[in-house]
């Protein structure tokens, strides 16, 4: 069990899109924190560090969370999954991000990162999701710019 | 300007490429302004008045100097003395003195969360701690919290020397910064011939532009004197002409680098942090970062105003209207300056009103100071006559949306406030929407569980800026071009700008690579806002492409070793029109351009007009639980005339986005006040804006009726969309429940209980 | 001639007219002429070189983008608004 | 916020031991969804914040012959991603299911939720409902409390410092049994209920009566409230909407709400006759299939 004073920072050691990470953190860091400022992950993005918005939604051992709402100690030992390591290679883009492009389902953008990371988990448990589920589910995710349709659509597209 | 005829068919325009920033939004590597990471840069954090009015005493800011990591303190007292004088950024007057008080307070908070100092330190959260150890004593004074309660006599006053106006008189000791009227015909013997005449009273409340990206503004002073800036905002040059008055440095000295932007509506047009963090940067020599929490958005950014509206109109049994008067008070907030003036303007703007007069009123109370959203004004005022407008329509039995066509303006009619409309497309988009199979399907008008629902229509109008817009156009060798814009990108408008360079230069819109540039490297720009960017930066980026083809064709010249009048350029190909042999296409042109003088790059510049105005009308469902008052929206529809569509899935987005902001505040979006005037739901989780599970999906009908000041047509389509909605879904609600809401939002409870009333079991 | 339409804010100024026609090939030209009948309504509406900072002439319907250099017709109209810039 | 140390035992004692060396300046980090916003708000500073995931009592879901065992950190989806337990408690999967969003599901825990003691919360009336107990544990040992008697103000439980709740336990609902959750929200999701109504009610064999029930009120009280007389009401009638009526009135006449941001007095004491009619009427099929 770790004693450390709260003004000493702490080694993380975690699985950031499939790559191990030894990141310096302080205790009360959060996730997001920790992605952003010591990963260099800033895909993620703080909206409201409350839970509230969903831009900083990632993927936590397969299940999607804000990571505002999650200590960067708790990732020890653990996979995460941001909008970073959506893409199956360097090269190829995932259906969703194709489909996102090709529905303009971005406007600013800001919100879009979380969107794809928690559509993403949806469809890989639930591939044929209907509307009303993939509206329950995207319920996390704040977008203020698009009313939504064009990202409902898109995550259709995206199931073929 | 000359108006430049059409081309028949486009190859570009109205086609739906990728937009050319996509790729890296979606895959995370876009860069906006709160992930701008510099050499050396620290953190910086405001501390904040708990108070909506209060004089401050004494601040101390020992502690906070000596707390671990803190690297510079400032207050008021560091911040240079602006002067009182009016300069204009963009369109918008600013009081610089206001502007400068308004980022940092020195004798007096006049809204909760008013800055009182700031602290830049190693991290974020030393800055927000060292932040919190700053005391400051305050003398409470009273608020003044509703524009009934600033307008009483005797009320606290916001700012004791604030000089106000009363119909172009001075006026002292006052919280009216401004009333002004339009006045047209004789309303009185307007109402005299008037079978029905409804007059209503509405009331609403502040609501936030709600864009998910808090501010944020990162500043360099550096040691030769000039500043650094990069930041979020809707305008690099807005920021540039506020902060260098502010700061008393020539406008020269700063250069200010938009990053990308997630979302602003109008309300990332004001700065708020940019001085403070140059002056945090100065004393601590380094960079200084500072990223708003959300209760600060909230709390100290500028939403749009609340406030009191009067709508008195009369139409004769034909169903013309002959009559109608408005009052607005609208909020100013802390400081003059709330969107009544636009208000005025768009309030009767949908109809041929003969006899009518408008008065606007500019009310300071102590609440944030409001900015732009999306129409500034408008929607509040087209909520109240768009709800006259439908218990007329009942009145008469007439179809609402025919009532509308019947009274509505077109070209050379004159409006309420003196101008006379050219080309517009209000009875084109109000067809439209009536030939929506939407509204040609009969409504159910039962839900399950004993839901009732209910139909809405209502108008809207705005009038879409023009302003100035410079483009510069680079073409490299291998024949694709840069395009270089000042524009900051916040839905889509490097696409729908780089796609009519390439309309022009008959290139794919993927061989146009646009940028966004700072202030040193492109001309002056207004902002992205005012629907003006695809309508003026693209008709600058139209011209710089046309100079662009007439550097090309004197290149063509030079190759041929003839004259440029001798060459004409079609379908990416230049030729001669003496020698038919003689062909050149764009690309192996621009190969050639070492040996034929040089690099090629041309610019275009503009101060555009304006596009006449947008007009749109919305079509909504609601369903509503009778038991709860509940309101969920089923089906919507909206038509709106946007002149011509440049890339049509983001004009359809500023449709649907546009809507359900409206809808937001339609139904649950608020500022609830404490009775001290601190806002108590400054979260996400209780602002209540709409998540994709309170809407369906959203039709947008797009309708083009071209602007004749536009090469392609273009009148600008934001800001149209959200004027509609608040006025349609009350309307529907009347429809569902037959209850009448005359204040916003129509909250569930509010809901419920105009339906006991009605009932006979109120409460 | 041109008709210059004062805001009811101004009339004061104007002796309460309301529309003061008057020639100009130009809105200085016209103004000047305005000033030469009701020399205070200038304050109001000209600093300077230029049309007041929060106040727009809308020639025809269209704001001007040349500000007191914009050029009229004979019939034209001109207003002085507040400008309108949006969100 | 202020600077706090990440604590993370792995048995209850260390666990224990942990909260105890920090009185309230330490508080037990289960999802994080309630602590980690109400520090950065300033509501209270900590020096340590003690994860108690690494427990594994904590994080354990057990359904046996008695009932259900839900550790105090096991989070929300895992409740309702489990078929035999939704299948059982189905009132209980009404809750778990519509705290925040999916992301929130993902951490937040019913455990969690009731140590909060908002009065708001969506977790604590169907816990009641279902004749929850709460165990808990602290430097003088363990104990079992009633879960309607756990809360005793906005934020405050009957936890005495260095002790945390360690699982909530749940009796295995007899046959004839039924109990559902509903809130009202002006939005669909990721809001605060404006008032929740929890209601269980068990029927004889015959199916004809109601042999015992409980109806549970959230936000119309300092604490979630069991409205004893709204639920004894039901004993031995009939269930049916006449009777459900009254005991929406009964219900509302026990809610003690505020006006607030969220609802004034009126609109909340209306949503409690509606949502207590609305429950029981779910319940009773429930009951009854």
């Amino acid at each position: 069990m770790t004693t450390a004073p709260a003004s000493q920072k702490i080694i993380l050691n975690t699985t950031v899109n499939g790559q191990e990470h030894q990141l310096l953190v302080a205790p009360y860091h959060s996730l997001l924190e920790a992605l952003r400022e010591a990963a260099g992950l800033t895909g993620v993005k703080e909206g409201c560090n409350d839970g509230n918005c969903g831009a900083c939604t990632v993927s936590l051992d397969g299940r999607i969370v804000d990571s505002c709402l999650v200590l960067a100690a708790e990732a020890e030992g653990r996979q995460v999954q941001t909008v970073e390591g959506i893409a199956p290679d360097g090269q190829t883009l995932h259906p969703l991000q194709q489909a996102f492009l090709e529905e303009a389902a971005l406007q600013c953008g800001i919100c879009t990162p979380g969107f794809l990371v928690a559509a993403k988990a949806l469809l890989d448990r639930e591939p044929d999701a209907d509307e009303d589920r993939i509206r329950l589910w995207l319920a996390g995710n704040l977008c203020r710019c698009t009313g939504y349709d064009k990202i409902i659509r898109a995550v259709q597209k995206a199931q073929g | 300007m000359t108006i430049i005829e059409q081309p028949k068919e486009y190859k570009v325009i109205g086609t739906r490429p990728i937009r050319h920033d996509g790729l890296d939004k979606v895959i995370g590597k876009a860069q906006y302004g709160a992930d701008l990471k510099l050499p050396g840069m620290i953190w910086g954090a405001l501390t904040r008045s708990p108070y909506a009015h209060a004089r401050i005493k004494r601040i101390d800011t020992s502690k906070a100097e000596q707390a671990p990591g803190v690297m510079a303190v400032i207050t008021g007292a560091d911040m240079p003395v602006a002067e009182a004088i009016e300069i204009e950024t963009g369109e918008e007057v600013t009081n610089l003195a206001h502007a400068s008080d308004k980022l940092m307070a020195r004798d007096k908070v006049v809204y909760k969360g008013h800055p009182v100092a700031a602290v830049a330190a190693a991290d974020q959260n030393a800055a927000i701690e060292a932040a919190r150890l700053i005391e400051v004593e305050y003398e409470v004074l009273q608020p003044v919290l509703t524009v009934d309660e600033a307008m009483a006599s005797g009320a606290p006053l916001v700012h004791e020397d604030y000089a106000g106006k009363d119909l172009g008189e001075e006026t002292r000791n006052t919280n009216v910064a401004d009333h002004f009227r339009h006045e047209t015909g004789d309303t009185a013997a307007g109402f005299a011939q008037a079978a029905v005449v409804v007059e209503r009273e509405f009331e609403l409340t502040m609501v936030h532009q709600g864009y998910i990206e808090p501010h944020n503004a990162t500043a360099l002073w550096k040691s030769d004197g000039k500043i650094e800036i990069w930041t979020s905002t809707q305008g690099a040059f807005g920021v540039r002409s506020s902060v260098a008055p502010i700061l008393r440095v020539p406008e020269t000295d700063i250069r200010v680098t938009p990053l990308e932007i997630g979302g602003g509506f109008g309300g990332k047009i004001p700065i708020y942090l940019e001085p403070v963090c140059a002056v945090l940067s100065k004393k601590a020599g380094r960079p200084v970062k500072v990223v708003m929490d959300r209760k600060s958005v909230f709390e100290a950014t500028g939403p749009t105003p609340g406030g009191r509206i009067r709508v008195k109109m009369g139409a004769n049994d034909k169903g013309d209207i002959t009559a109608a008067e408005v009052d607005l008070y609208y909020e100013a907030g802390a400081y003059p300056g709330s969107p009544v003036g636009a208000g005025a303007m768009c309030a009767l703007a949908c109809y041929r009103v003969a006899n009518a007069r408008v008065d606007g009123y500019d009310i300071l109370v102590n609440k944030p100071k409001t900015a732009a959203y999306r129409a500034p004004g408008a929607t509040q005022a087209a909520y109240a006559v768009e709800s006259v407008v439908d218990e007329i329509c009942q009145a008469l039995g007439m179809d609402p949306l025919d009532f509308r066509l019947h009274n509505a303006t077109r070209e050379g009619d004159r409006r309420a406030d003196g101008p006379v409309y050219p080309r517009i497309g209000n009875l084109e988009q109000l067809q439209a929407l009536k030939d929506s199979e939407h509204y040609r399907t009969p409504l159910e008008r039962e839900g399950a569980d004993g839901r009732l629902r209910g139909r809405g229509v209502a108008n809207g109008f705005w009038f879409n800026g023009g302003m100035q817009s410079c483009v510069t156009i680079n073409v490299n060798s291998d024949g694709e071009v840069g395009l270089v814009e000042g524009s900051v990108d916040i839905g889509g408008t490097r696409a729908s700008i780089a796609m009519q360079a390439a309309e022009v230069l008959g290139l794919r819109a993927e061989e146009v690579h646009p940028v966004v540039v700072d202030t040193d490297s492109v001309g002056y720009t207004d902002m992205t806002g005012g629907s003006r960017t695809t309508n003026a930066t693209g008709y600058a980026a139209y011209l710089a492409a046309q100079n662009v083809i007439a550097g090309m064709k004197e290149r063509a010249a030079i190759l041929w070793e003839s004259n440029a009048d001798d060459v004409e350029f079609e379908d990416g190909v230049f030729s001669s029109k003496h020698d038919s042999e003689l062909k050149v296409t764009f690309k192996e042109l621009a190969a050639k351009l070492t040996e034929t003088g040089g690099p090629l790059a041309a610019s275009g510049s503009i101060r555009q007009r304006g596009s006449g105005g947008g007009f749109g009308s919305h079509l909504v469902d609601v369903e509503i639980d009778p038991e709860t008052g509940k309101v969920d929206v089923i089906r919507y529809t909206a038509a709106q005339d946007v002149g011509k569509a440049i890339h049509p899935s983001y004009v359809e987005g500023q449709i649907q986005g546009g809507a359900t902001q409206g809808i937001g505040w339609a139904l649950n979006e608020e500022y609830f006040w404490s009775d001290q005037g601190v806002m108590e739901n400054s979260t996400f989780l209780d602002y209540r804006m709409p998540t994709a599970l309170d809407l369906p999906m959203i039709d947008a009908i797009i309708v083009e009726v071209p602007n004749p000041t536009h090469p392609f047509g273009v009148r600008g389509v934001g800001e149209t969309p959200i004027v509609a909605p608040v006025g349609a879904v009350a309307n529907a609600i009347h429809d569902a429940v037959g209850v009448r809401l005359t204040q916003a939002p129509m909250k569930p409870q509010r809901v419920l209980a105009a339906i006991k009333e009605k009932n006979g079991n109120g409460a | 001639m041109p008709t210059l339409f004062i805001p009811i804010h101004m009339r004061r100024f104007t002796g309460g007219a309301e529309r003061v026609e008057v020639e100009g090939a130009t809105l200085r030209h016209a103004l000047n002429q305005l000033a030469e009948r009701h020399p205070a309504v200038m304050d109001e509406i000209v600093q300077g070189d230029r049309i007041r900072p929060g106040l727009a002439a809308v020639v025809d319907g269209e704001q001007t983008v040349e500000g007191l250099r914009a050029p009229l017709k004979p019939a034209s109209e001109v207003h002085f608004l507040r400008p309108i810039s949006g969100g | 916020m202020h600077p706090f140390q990440y604590l993370a035992p792995t048995s209850v004692a260390e666990a224990v031991d942990a909260l105890a060396r920090y009185g309230d300046r330490a508080r037990a980090l289960a999802g994080g969804t309630d602590i980690l916003v109400q520090t950065r708000t300033g509501r209270f500073d900590l020096d340590a914040v003690v994860d108690v995931k690494r427990v594994p009592e904590l994080t354990a879901l057990t359904l046996g012959e008695d009932g259900l065992s839900i550790g105090a950190a096991v989070p929300c989806y895992r409740v309702y991603e489990d078929a035999e337990v939704a299948g059982l408690y189905p009132g209980l999967i009404d809750a778990a299911s519509l705290i925040g969003g999916i992301q929130i599901q993902s951490r937040a825990s019913l455990g969690g939720n009731l140590c909060n003691a908002s009065p708001s919360a969506d977790g604590i009336c169907p816990l009641i409902v279902h004749y929850g107990q709460a165990h808990s544990a602290g430097p003088d040992g363990r104990r079992s409390t009633p879960v309607e008697e756990f809360c005793v103000a906005p934020g405050r439980t009957i936890l005495e410092p260095g002790e945390f709740l360690v699982s909530i336990e749940l009796p295995r609902p007899p046959a004839g049994f039924g109990g559902a959750y509903q809130r009202f929200i002006p939005r669909n999701e990721m809001d605060i209920a404006v008032v929740g109504v929890g209601s269980s009610l068990t029927l004889n064999a015959a199916g004809d009566r109601v042999e015992s029930a409980r109806v549970a009120l959230a936000a119309v009280g300092p604490t979630p409230i069991l409205a004893h007389a709204a639920g004894d009401s039901l004993v031995g009638k009939t269930p049916g909407i006449d009777a459900f009526r009254e005991a929406g009135e009964l219900a509302a006449d026990a809610a003690r709400p505020i006006s607030d941001m969220r609802g004034d007095v009126n609109f909340r004491k209306e949503l409690v006759r509606v949502l207590t009619r609305r429950t029981l009427t779910t319940a009773l099929e429930r009951a009854q299939s």
